[in-house]
């Protein structure tokens, strides 16, 4: 008895109970909770029920996040209160209000897609969705027709949505390595799997999921040993403490420090690795040859959200780490990320002008982003920031409004991503040709998209800080990447349509509003962007 | 007063309006609008003629400025007319002959259903002509020259369905806008050098300036009359010209556009006095000129390229009239005035012969035709006297003239330019007795059928009538055409006489040519005496030659001379190996170069990136454990690069 | 004995783990090799605790070791999925997609 | 704040635009006549800005100015000067006869044309016309150095698709060759153009550094930066000014085109139709050389001196090798793109030449040469559209059968070959004299071009108008009414401008000496006084 509470009086004194700021966490807690009740129900609703109940549990659970996440941004967390929550394992600021609220936004988006089951042909009376019908039966096996027999769906994906998304809102927020590690596996691994579950071609989607799976999983391993390079380094995984010991104000304060502490080869190493890991998950150059093979393998709502929500946590990742922890090694790391930026930028460019199939085009595409927007993050200024924010913002709806695109188009086989099966769309069904081709001009930078207004807000950037070179680097890169988006308007629009070529399904009005909304975006984001440049410029300092 | 002179431009130009846009609801009526718009015009011309007489010789100058036409900076160019005693004379020339030529051709042109836009194109030539002569600044005289121009281009080819007349056409205006450069660089000079191309501020003030520049506007000039004067060596489209109906060839070819260069050189008399190189430069093209076209009309059976070659000769007396200076430029104007009547009565009665030889050209095809055709016989008999300058008769007191203040410019000079207007007097005589002899006398060679020949080129009308051969009915022409030859014939026979008559002429011009009495080293008297016999051994030789003997049917082979003088001394064949087919071959190359040079660099670079993008996507080779080799490859990149920046 | 040659090991590990990805076809050995990597950054983090005397490298190890645990459940049902549908393991079957 | 004129010349088009877009499928004859009304009221509106501009007044006026991307200092500022004025006016001069001679252009083949078919070809022609027609207004209104870029990109991608999707179909054998040698030409534009573009992105974003580091906040405004350079708190490096020069330079040149950036043009007018053609080299190229003037001058005196010697080069090589290859041209179309070329030659001449005749007459050049290429180019297009052949040699003695045609096909060719009387030899004149008073070797030399223009003109004419007549154009109809009432009026106004240019000459006067003044240069005086 007495015995017990002195105990937990000695406990309590030797680790101290963490206090934590719920009411901030809220976006967060509210999709990973919402993805375990989503677990619940797979466990517990009948079948009939669940595909209505998880959409709308996860429609609600990303809607009432990014409600929080504007409830924080409005009581000023984003300017003037910001600051580190959770005894300094997240931070609530300018940077990861604004990019949590794109990727809940993107997230929600996508969910439309995801839900969509109106495009696939109905199967023995039933609609189906684009994943598979059974995850673990095999492909064209007695499991998978029974599965398709009976009608099931993998509603799991809903709750895999929202354990990824869960992570994705902590990846640009964490403050120290290990919950960066953390959130980076937390919305790795569910993408794993998502990867896997296509309902059509099946083995390249495992294919996908497989490449996925092991590179990421190599890559994390980089990252983790980065970060125990780091950790000895400074002795500490708080981003704050290593950028101190970088500044170097409290070098050897212990003995025990002063054999490893400011050994900077330890620093630089556990910094490139570190990169490295981000720099995967990007999809920059060298790190990205991933990213062809699953855009192309994986369902088509999925490649979608990874292309859109991945790309923006990761960059915020990357923009927390070299801006609050290496900020004094900016001139170590500054021309490796030029050298990254350009070959990233040429690379995609180069490569995605032979390519043949409209996923894997997108995906060399959004290399050659990777590259304009690493581009804005070397400027090395708060507009860098901004302007990467804004980029990502605009980067992330068109991307997500061209693969929704990209599912209607289908045949027999399901959807038709061999871009000669494209020819003729425009004849055929002009609108949606004219959807994506505004779509493929924003990628190319044509004024008065959002394209435009953000490649001018990097390279404005980029030229402010200094980086010239990298501007006209660009440019040329924007030039050649110009030749292949026209070729795909050339085939859609100039050329003759093919006799047996695929019809456009006509989408429920889930996908037709994630297409609307994309359009819209990219749109008022080319021609009227200031009220959004003005939100990223003030979202653009982060907390220490 | 002032405000007629406008009139004048704007009267024919309104018929060319009218009658090129009136569509075919004008066709019956259209050949009187014209007519009367042309006589309209010479009135106006004849009531300021008799003002202008009325005045004092010092204030009969008239000018009006009707709009500023381009006005940028210093740039003022102008509307507006000037109108001295030298314009007056060419605008009554002009209007006169003009208005007779469109009588002429409501004849001439009957049967041609396209009548009608013939004499929108004739009232177009006279109100550009006017334009020209009327202009007080070289820019609106450009204006002119180039409307001429255009005029030219659409009557000589007036019939396109014809190849060769087209081709005349297109030949003409080019050849034109060679010389045109040289008149458009002047203007440019005139303006760099004086900040404008008024006549009376640049003549006035060209003394201002160097030689060398006063030169260069000088040959600038003459290159430009070279191209509308048809002088060597910018004659060659002359000939061709006359693929165009006869009346055209009589008005434009012949009486007065081509006379435009020299109007240019007087008119411009001060530039050329300031610039002495300039004046040898063109005498020299008058000479040989004067020569060469007498040669080539020498060896031509083709009645009108006969004339054509004479025309140029006596064009070539004008410019060299022209390049004396004072001493001449009266007697040039004078000579082109009594020229522009004989010549055209012989253009006129030319057509007239064709037109009852069912359009036959061929000079070996006619013979004998004075009993059928008096009247053309007279008239062309008495133009023939006075070309040759048959004492008495207007062309010999012109020339006479010419010869004179050829002695008169001095010198070895002097003697050499004297000789050849001398010689060029006696092969006038020559080829114009043998034009006379074939065509109106001798045996009618046109009875029996032409023996085809191949190197014969003129007798393609005959040819159209579908080979066998109908023998033509000679006959006089009607009234309608036979009326101007005899208005013409008077002027001929007598505007000489009147002009020279106390040099009335020369005194008329006087205000504005400035004139002066050349002083021949022999007495004028030798001089005409030498003319006189000249001319006399011309007609010889040309009687032993073509009146004596009969002349053959189909044409000798001829002397080495002969044969090259019917191709125009070798000028066009000269062109072709110069200019024509280098530059094909320039243009061939170049539509290659920029098909594969600069065009293939665009290409290529494409081209080669879509092969590196080739070439670099096999690196994408499906394998992950590859992938994963680039990405430690990349790790291994990054820390080493990173340690590298930190060790330097 | 020096803590400093824990992280030789583990250096040494962590290279024999990435060589072992490179080299080994099989999709499970790949992974083992994975794990392999991952624990030698375990070993690193516990010996830098060591040197520093706090617990976070050990905590971070802890973590490390979950979700090692977590990657063997998504990797295994993955491998067995490809397993099952192509009757191989390789990691180079697995190559539909390329270029 | 009055009201927005210039705006509304703009606005107008592109209402238009969306509208005739959305015309139903069925009712395309509705979407020609809305076109054609749009484009009517937009050249009132036009003629109501000519009105209101007084030449004596401000250097720009009709000034419009908003705050449009406050981070990149991008206003939404408008303004005209005289040479605005006259360029927006021939745009809206030629569009309703662009619209009107490409009536029957766009009407969709039977089997597409069948009832329940959602592609409709007319209405996006239509509405692709009006559509660059506003954002052509725009650009020569922009005083916004951004603002003018993004619409100078932007009109590529309705040219685009009017250049690939609407091919004459007498380019090739069958209608697939066509389109293959149609997109082929399609996206040479586009690529040219956009690399140029991007260039000049490159530039656009240097001069917003160079004037955010040195004015404090970034600005694009024309008259501000101008403003600034003059009272000397803007400075740029000499190498920082001329290397921004290139990369404006650049884009104008290639939209200009300049040899040897010119290799797109003549596919691009050969493949599409004679309207878009018209489009292309009498209104949308003219934005190049307008920014030139504008622009490159404006912006970059220092840098313009300094370039003048090459760029004189290389506008002297584009008239006589435009023309040259004009001769060696056996296709109507492509002989009238090379033409163009050798006349753009001429307009960047008198542009560099720096003399108020040479930058006046280029700006008249700009103007006649719309007026000029079009009648001749649309007139061709009739021709072409009757035979269904480009090939000159598939035409002989058409002014037998068709004498109206043939005759207003003479005229156009005597407009392009400048002469007297017709509006181009005022301009050519000028542009010649202004660059002889400062540079009279190359004046002499452009003064070749005109002896080269007349070849390829005539040549052109005789081969195809004269001669017997071939018997594949003996059932050849002459000029219908719509035809005359495209051609006639633009006949006239070559005819007027010619002999009256003064109204033109009155507005562009006062907008040159200021333009002048911007690159420090006065007209040499002439060496000898002479008595007026």
């Amino acid at each position: 008895m007495s015995t017990t509470t002195e105990l937990t009086l000695r406990a309590q004194e030797l680790i101290p109970a963490p206090d934590i700021e719920y009411g901030q966490l809220a976006p967060v807690l509210i999709v990973i909770g919402a993805a375990v009740v989503g677990v619940l129900f797979e466990a517990f609703l009948p079948r009939r029920a669940r595909y209505t109940a998880q959409a709308l549990l996860a429609g609600l659970a990303l809607a009432s996040a990014f409600a929080a996440v504007v409830g924080l941004a409005a009581a000023g967390r984003a300017t003037t209160e910001a600051g580190l929550i959770a005894m300094g394992a997240l931070a609530v600021d300018g940077p990861a209000l604004f990019l949590q609220g794109v990727i809940l936004l993107v997230s929600l988006v996508a969910l439309l897609t995801f839900a969509e089951r109106r495009l696939d042909p109905r199967a023995h009376g039933r609609h189906v969705d684009s994943f598979a019908a059974e995850g673990a039966a095999v492909p064209g096996g007695e499991g998978e027709k029974a599965a398709v027999r009976a009608g099931f769906t993998t509603t799991e994906v809903y709750p895999l949505l929202l354990f990824a998304v869960g992570g994705m809102l902590v990846f640009p927020a964490a403050n120290d390595l290990l919950t960066l590690f953390i959130a980076l596996e937390v919305f790795s691994l569910p993408l794993y799997v998502l990867c896997a579950l296509a309902r059509r071609k099946r083995l390249m989607s495992q294919e996908a999921a497989l490449k996925y799976f092991l590179l990421g999983a190599f890559s994390s391993a980089f990252l983790l040993f980065g970060i125990a390079l780091l950790y000895g380094y400074a002795g500490s995984v708080k981003y704050a403490e290593i950028a101190s010991v970088v500044a170097d104000t409290n070098r050897g304060t212990t003995e025990a420090l002063a054999g490893t502490t400011g050994n900077d080869v330890l620093l630089l190493i556990g910094g490139a690795l570190l990169v490295m890991g981000l720099l995967f998950k990007v999809g920059a150059v060298p790190f990205h040859m991933w990213t062809p093979d699953v855009y192309q393998g994986a369902p088509t709502p999925v490649t979608g959200f990874m292309a859109a929500a991945t790309k923006v946590a990761a960059f915020g990742a990357l923009l927390r780490l070299l801006y609050v922890v290496l900020p004094g090694l900016t001139w170590d790391w500054r021309p490796v990320m030029w050298g990254v930026a350009i070959v990233s930028m040429l690379a995609g460019a180069v490569i995605a002008i032979t390519q043949t199939d409209v996923k894997r085009l997108l995906a060399y595409s959004s290399i050659a982003h990777a590259g304009f927007i690493l581009a804005g993050v070397v400027a090395a200024t708060p507009s860098g920031i901004s302007s990467v924010l804004f980029y990502l913002a605009a980067y992330s709806f068109v991307t997500l409004g061209a693969f929704a695109v990209v599912t209607l188009v289908r045949d027999a086989g399901g959807e038709a991503t061999h871009l000669s099966k494209w020819a003729g769309l425009g004849r055929r069904s002009p609108l949606v040709a004219a959807v994506f081709a505004v779509f493929l001009l924003a990628f190319a930078g044509i004024p008065l998209t959002s394209g435009f207004a953000g490649k001018f807000a990097v390279f404005k950037a980029a030229a402010e800080g200094g980086a010239g070179a990298l501007v006209v680097v660009g440019v040329i890169a924007s030039a050649i990447a110009a030749f292949f988006y026209i070729r795909v308007i050339v085939l859609m629009f100039f050329s003759e349509p093919k006799v047996e070529g695929p019809s456009v399904a006509v989408p429920s009005p889930l996908t037709t509003t994630a297409i609307a909304v994309g359009v819209a975006v990219t749109l008022v984001l080319g021609v009227a962007p200031q009220y959004f440049l003005d939100l990223a410029s003030q979202a653009g300092v982060f907390a220490r | 007063m002032e405000t007629l002179i406008g009139l004048l431009v704007a009267a024919p130009l309104l018929g060319a309006a009218v009658l090129l846009c009136g569509g075919r609801r004008l066709d019956r009526t259209g050949h009187w609008i014209g007519t009367a718009l042309a006589a309209a015009s010479f009135l106006l011309g004849a009531v300021l003629f008799a003002d202008m007489l009325g005045r004092e010789a010092e204030d009969r100058t008239l000018s009006q400025h009707v709009f500023s036409w381009i006005p940028v900076g210093g740039f003022q160019a102008d509307v507006a007319f000037r109108l001295d005693q030298l314009s007056m004379t060419f605008v009554l020339l002009i209007t006169g002959v003009g208005t007779l030529i469109h009588v002429y051709s409501i004849g001439y042109m009957e049967h041609d259903e396209r009548r009608r836009r013939f004499f929108g194109y004739l009232n177009l030539f006279l109100a550009a002509m006017l334009l020209l002569v009327l202009a007080d600044n070289y820019l609106l005289l450009y204006a002119g020259w180039e409307g001429v121009g255009l005029a030219s281009y659409l009557l000589i080819g007036f019939w396109q369905h014809k190849p060769s007349a087209a081709t005349a056409a297109k030949k003409a205006f080019i050849v034109n806008r060679v010389g045109d450069i040289g008149l458009s660089i002047a203007i440019m000079i005139m303006f760099t050098t004086f900040g404008t191309f008024a006549f009376s501020p640049v003549l006035e003030s060209v003394g201002g300036t160097s030689e060398g520049t006063a030169t260069a506007i000088g040959l600038m000039l003459l290159l430009a009359a070279c191209g509308k004067s048809a002088q060597v060596p910018l004659q060659s489209w002359l000939g061709d010209a006359m693929e165009g109906p006869t009346p055209v060839s009589a008005l434009i070819h012949a009486a007065t556009m081509v006379t435009a260069g020299v109007y240019l050189i007087v008119r411009s008399g001060a530039i050329f006095d300031a610039a002495p190189a300039a004046q040898t430069a063109v005498v020299t093209v008058g000479a040989v000129t004067l020569l060469f076209g007498a040669i080539v009309g020498c060896a031509k059976d083709d009645i009108k390229k006969a004339l054509a070659g004479s025309t140029m000769s006596q064009i070539g007396y004008m410019v060299l009239a022209a390049g004396l200076g004072p001493i001449g430029y009266a007697f040039a104007i004078m000579h082109l005035v009594t020229h522009g009547f004989f010549k055209a009565g012989l253009f006129l009665g030319a057509g007239s012969v064709m037109h009852g030889m069912n359009d036959e050209v061929d000079m070996r095809r006619y013979g004998g035709l004075r009993k059928y055709m008096p009247i053309t016989f007279a008239t062309f008999g008495l133009g023939y006297l006075a070309i040759i300058g048959f004492p008495g008769l207007s062309g010999f007191f012109s020339k006479d003239k010419i010869i004179e203040a050829a002695f008169a410019k001095g010198g070895t000079e002097g003697w050499i330019l004297g000789g050849a207007a001398l010689l060029g007097a006696a092969i006038t005589a020559f080829y114009m007795t043998r034009v006379m002899l074939m065509t109106f006398f001798g045996e009618e060679r046109w009875r029996n059928a032409p023996t085809p020949s191949p190197k014969e080129p003129s007798v393609e009308p005959a040819a159209e009538t579908g080979g066998e051969y109908e023998v033509p009915h000679p006959h006089e022409s009607p009234k309608s055409m036979t009326v101007p030859m005899i208005v013409l014939a008077f002027g001929s026979v007598f505007a000489g006489g009147l002009f020279s008559w106390g040099e009335a002429f020369v005194h008329w011009l006087e205000p504005v040519v400035p004139f002066e009495h050349g002083h021949p080293p022999v007495s004028a008297l030798t001089v005409t005496a030498a003319t006189v016999v000249a001319l006399l051994i011309g007609v010889g030789a040309a009687w032993l030659q073509y009146g004596r003997k009969p002349v053959p049917a189909l044409a000798p082979r001829g002397s080495l001379l002969t044969r090259a003088a019917r191709r125009d001394l070798l000028q066009d064949d000269f062109n072709h190996v110069v200019l024509v087919k280098p530059g094909e071959y320039l243009t061939r190359g170049l539509v290659y170069l920029d098909h594969k040079v600069v065009d293939g660099a665009v290409n290529g670079t494409a081209a080669a990136v879509g092969g590196l993008s080739g070439r670099s996507r096999r690196i994408q080779n499906g394998y992950a454990r590859s992938y994963a080799v680039s990405m430690l490859g990349g790790a291994a990149v990054l820390v080493a690069a990173t340690l590298l920046m930190r060790a330097v | 004995m020096n803590p400093v040659n824990y992280l030789y090991l583990a250096a040494l590990l962590f290279t024999i783990g990435a060589s072992g990805v490179l080299l080994r076809r099989n999709a499970i050995v790949v992974f083992m090799s994975v794990e392999l990597m991952l624990n030698a950054a375990n070993l690193a983090l516990v010996a830098f605790s060591r040197l520093h005397g706090n617990l976070d490298g050990q905590i971070i190890a802890f973590f490390t070791m979950v979700v090692a645990a977590a990657e063997v459940v998504v990797g295994l049902a993955i491998i067995v999925t490809i397993f099952r549908s192509r009757h191989s393991a390789s990691v180079d079957d697995a190559s539909l997609m390329k270029l | 704040m009055s009201f927005p004129l210039l705006t509304a010349v703009a606005a107008l088009p592109a209402i238009g635009a969306v509208a005739t877009a959305a015309v139903p499928a069925a009712r395309r004859t509705a979407a020609k006549w809305l076109a054609l009304a749009v484009s009517l009221a937009t050249l009132v509106l036009a003629a109501v800005v000519a009105f209101r501009f007084d030449p004596g007044g401000d250097r720009y006026q009709l000034t419009e100015s908003h705050t449009w991307i406050a981070d990149f200092g991008v206003r939404y500022e408008l303004g005209v000067d005289g040479i605005g004025v006259a360029l927006i006016a021939l745009t809206a001069l030629l569009i309703p006869f662009v619209v009107l001679a490409g009536w029957h252009d766009a009407d969709p083949v039977e089997e597409e044309a069948a009832p329940g078919r959602r592609w409709r070809p007319t209405q996006g022609f239509f509405a692709l016309i009006l559509a660059v027609e506003a954002m052509v207004v725009i650009s020569f209104a922009a005083t916004d150095v951004f603002l003018f870029y993004v619409f100078f990109e932007a009109m590529l991608i309705p040219m685009y698709f009017l250049i690939g999707g609407f091919g004459d179909r007498a380019g090739a054998r069958d209608e697939a060759e066509a389109a293959k040698q149609r997109s082929y030409a399609a996206v040479k534009f586009l690529l040219y153009n956009l690399a140029g573009g991007l260039i000049m992105l490159a530039a656009v974003i240097g001069l917003y550094a160079v004037t955010a580091d040195q004015l404090g906040e970034g600005t694009f405004s024309l008259r501000a930066i101008v403003e600034a350079r003059a009272s000397g708190e803007l400075t740029m490096a000499q190498n920082t000014e001329r290397l921004l020069f290139l990369g404006f330079f650049l884009a104008f040149a290639v939209k200009a085109p300049l040899w040897p950036l010119h290799t797109w043009l003549p596919n691009a007018m050969g493949e599409s139709t004679a309207p878009v053609a018209v489009l292309i080299t009498a209104v949308v190229d003219k934005v190049g050389t307008f920014a030139m003037l504008r622009f490159c001058l404006g912006l970059f005196p220092e840098a313009s001196a300094w370039a003048t010697p090459v760029v004189l080069v290389l506008a002297l090589v584009s008239i006589i090798y435009g023309a040259l290859l004009a001769i060696g041209q056996r296709d109507i179309k492509r002989l009238i793109a090379y033409a163009s070329i050798s006349h753009f030659g001429f307009i960047i001449l008198g542009i560099f030449a720096m003399t108020s005749q040479g930058q006046g007459g280029a700006t008249l050049y700009m103007v006649n040469h719309g007026i000029s290429t079009a009648a001749l180019m649309l007139v061709a297009g009739f021709l072409i559209s009757r035979r269904g052949s480009r090939l000159i040699a598939d035409y002989g003695g058409v002014q037998k059968v068709a004498p109206v045609l043939a005759g207003t096909f003479l005229i156009g060719g005597l407009a392009t070959l400048s002469l007297p009387g017709l509006a181009p030899f005022v301009s050519e004149f000028l542009v010649l004299v202004g660059t002889f008073t400062r540079y009279p070797a190359a004046g002499i030399v452009a003064t070749f071009g005109i002896v080269l223009a007349a070849l390829y003109v005539l040549v052109l004419y005789q081969r195809t108008m004269t001669g017997p007549v071939r018997p594949e154009v003996e059932r050849m109809p002459d000029l219908r009414k719509r035809e005359l009432a495209v051609v006639a009026p633009l006949i006239a106004l070559l005819v007027l401008l010619g002999v009256f240019p003064k109204p033109l000459t009155d507005i562009v006067n006062p907008a040159v000496e200021h333009t002048l003044s911007d690159v420090q240069k006065t007209d040499p005086d002439p060496e000898v006084e002479a008595a007026k």
